[in-house]
């Protein structure tokens, strides 16, 4: 069940992993990408971070809304976009139903699908998103999932987005974007201890 | 003024700037607005710049450019923010932007337009 | 540094300079040069600027492109005069510099480049 | 027969005429390209004239080799590479034989094609080099014969350069450089009255 102080709880605890993984993010970014990941997302959850403390929220729905805008205007890179559709579809659906957690992140999975066109397996953070919520669907997300997705991502061959114009020298390493969404995931399993 | 305008949206303000330049000296009577980097001046897109540059066009009825894939997903979320009629074109950045701009500027309709971006598309 | 290096050749002195951009962005290890507009910062292009770019650029092996014709042909007389060899692609302007810049500096080699840039000839 | 003197001299003319004529080329070029082909055109002759002027010159090719120079430098549109392809392989030939003009010419046409890879009909330059030099050829070249060739770029629809991008609505127009070429035939002639 999401509530207007668990989620602001959980979406600050992503804020304080992502500013303190910023520095790796890019690192692995400037690997096969532009090197911008920890820095677009760090200017990303500056603004979201503001937006949950300055702006009124009567439901979880908003709070989400809330973070999908500031993410979206903020963080400057494919990263913006595709965060700022997974929290505007998680909205909706936490609008329709707050209780239900699995299909509210499945909305936010199909938001980036529906903006971004990859399926799991071209090395994106569709990566992470889909055997997490698998898991969690069966009820059986642990750390363990979380980490095993980011660490799949290496061995796959980037066909979206900047690190596709690579090809076969993409293979090798973590995705930045699996790795942002890992620290989504981690902190929302603990908020659920 | 012709009546559709064109839309460019680019990672870097510098290469925004240098396809509205090259575009408006072939076709001052086409409305082209532009956005291109991040708020803060980096290299990335700004949704709220991308939205700026579509309400600040003259034209109801806007094509649209992009350089690469994050400049098409944030274009896409101002797009469906705007009331405007959008049309966004995978095509070639720099050529297919010039290709509409002569093309209208030229007195072309919209479907010669549209036929003559095919060949442009790549992405 | 990469022993491939990339020459843009554009009207307009912006435009050259934000692919630049985005190219080192993604490429720092890859000397990329630029020649923009005329002589006097007009739209053109400047024989003398390309030449420049040509020598100034630190391999002697370059991948060149250019946005409209007649960037390309000041290019093919400066290739003409210069003694490095200097490759010239019809091939979208910022895509395939883009595509270029993002294989080299990932190490690919000269086949695998050109290659990647097949698909992105449109002119 | 090339001499210094009347080469300088036929080129003099030409840049006069084009100067003459710049705001004419410019508005021709802003209806099927991007207005400059008359500001190209002065700057590429002013750059030629000071070259006439300054640099010593042995032989004719010699004066069109500084012509080609300061033009291919100068002009800075499309027409720049195309007379300095033209005026450098005239030179290539005069210095071979400068006694004939119409080989030399011929050459010069080549130049252009080699560079543009404009063949006639493509409403360019080419429309007025390829049916003067025949006349030439024939000793048939009159000033008629340069006109008619600039006229009869109107119907046509151009496939190479900027107005190409025009297609259809290329069609009803003069393309700016078939004029300006004329102004450099038409000088010829003048010389040999
Ligand atoms: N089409 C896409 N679908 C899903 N995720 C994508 C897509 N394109 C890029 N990404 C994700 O975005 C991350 C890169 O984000 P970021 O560096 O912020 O943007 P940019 O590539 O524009 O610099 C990638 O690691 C990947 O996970
Ligand atoms: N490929 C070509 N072959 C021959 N002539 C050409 C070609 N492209 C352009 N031209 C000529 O150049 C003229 C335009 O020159 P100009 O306006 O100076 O250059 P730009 O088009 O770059 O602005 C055209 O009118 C045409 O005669
Ligand atoms: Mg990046
Ligand atoms: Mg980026
Ligand atoms: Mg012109
Ligand atoms: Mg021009």
């Amino acid at each position: 069940m999401l509530t207007v102080e668990n989620t602001k709880a959980w979406l600050l605890r992503f804020a304080e992993k992502v500013e303190a993984n910023k520095a790796h993010l890019s690192d692995l970014d400037s690997v096969i990408g532009d090197g911008d990941h920890g820095n677009n997302m760090a200017r990303g959850i500056k603004a979201m971070q503001e937006a949950l403390e300055s702006k009124e929220a009567s439901d979880p729905a908003d709070v989400l809304k809330n973070a999908s805008m500031a993410l979206l205007s903020k963080i400057g890179g494919a990263s913006g976009p595709l965060y700022g559709s997974a929290f505007l579809d998680m909205s909706k659906q936490a609008k329709e139903d707050a209780s239900d957690v699995s299909a509210i992140f499945r909305a936010g999975l199909s938001g980036i699908q529906k903006r971004g066109k990859a399926e799991p397996g071209e090395k994106t953070m569709v990566d992470v998103w889909h055997p997490v919520i698998k898991a969690l669907e069966s009820g059986e997300l642990t750390t363990d999932t979380i980490t095993d997705a980011v660490e799949a991502t290496k061995p796959l061959k980037a066909t979206k987005g900047r690190a596709s114009y690579l090809g076969e020298r993409s293979i090798g390493e973590l995705d930045p974007g699996a790795v942002s969404s890992s620290y989504l995931f981690e902190a929302w399993l603990e908020g659920e201890d | 003024m012709s009546e559709i305008g064109i839309v460019l949206s680019s990672h870097v303000s510098e290469l925004a700037e240098g396809v509205y330049k090259l575009l408006s000296e072939t076709a001052p009577k086409v409305s082209i607005t532009y956005a291109g980097g991040t708020d803060d001046g980096d290299i990335g897109s700004s949704f709220d710049a991308i939205t700026q540059a579509i309400e600040e066009n003259e034209a109801d009825h806007i094509l649209s450019f992009y350089d690469l894939g994050s400049a098409k997903m944030t274009m896409e979320m101002a797009i469906e923010y705007s009331d405007k009629t959008v049309e966004l074109f995978d095509v070639s950045f720099v050529e297919g932007a010039y290709t509409a701009a002569s093309l209208l500027s030229g007195g072309a309709d919209y479907d010669r337009v549209i036929e003559q971006l095919k060949p442009l598309i790549i992405k």
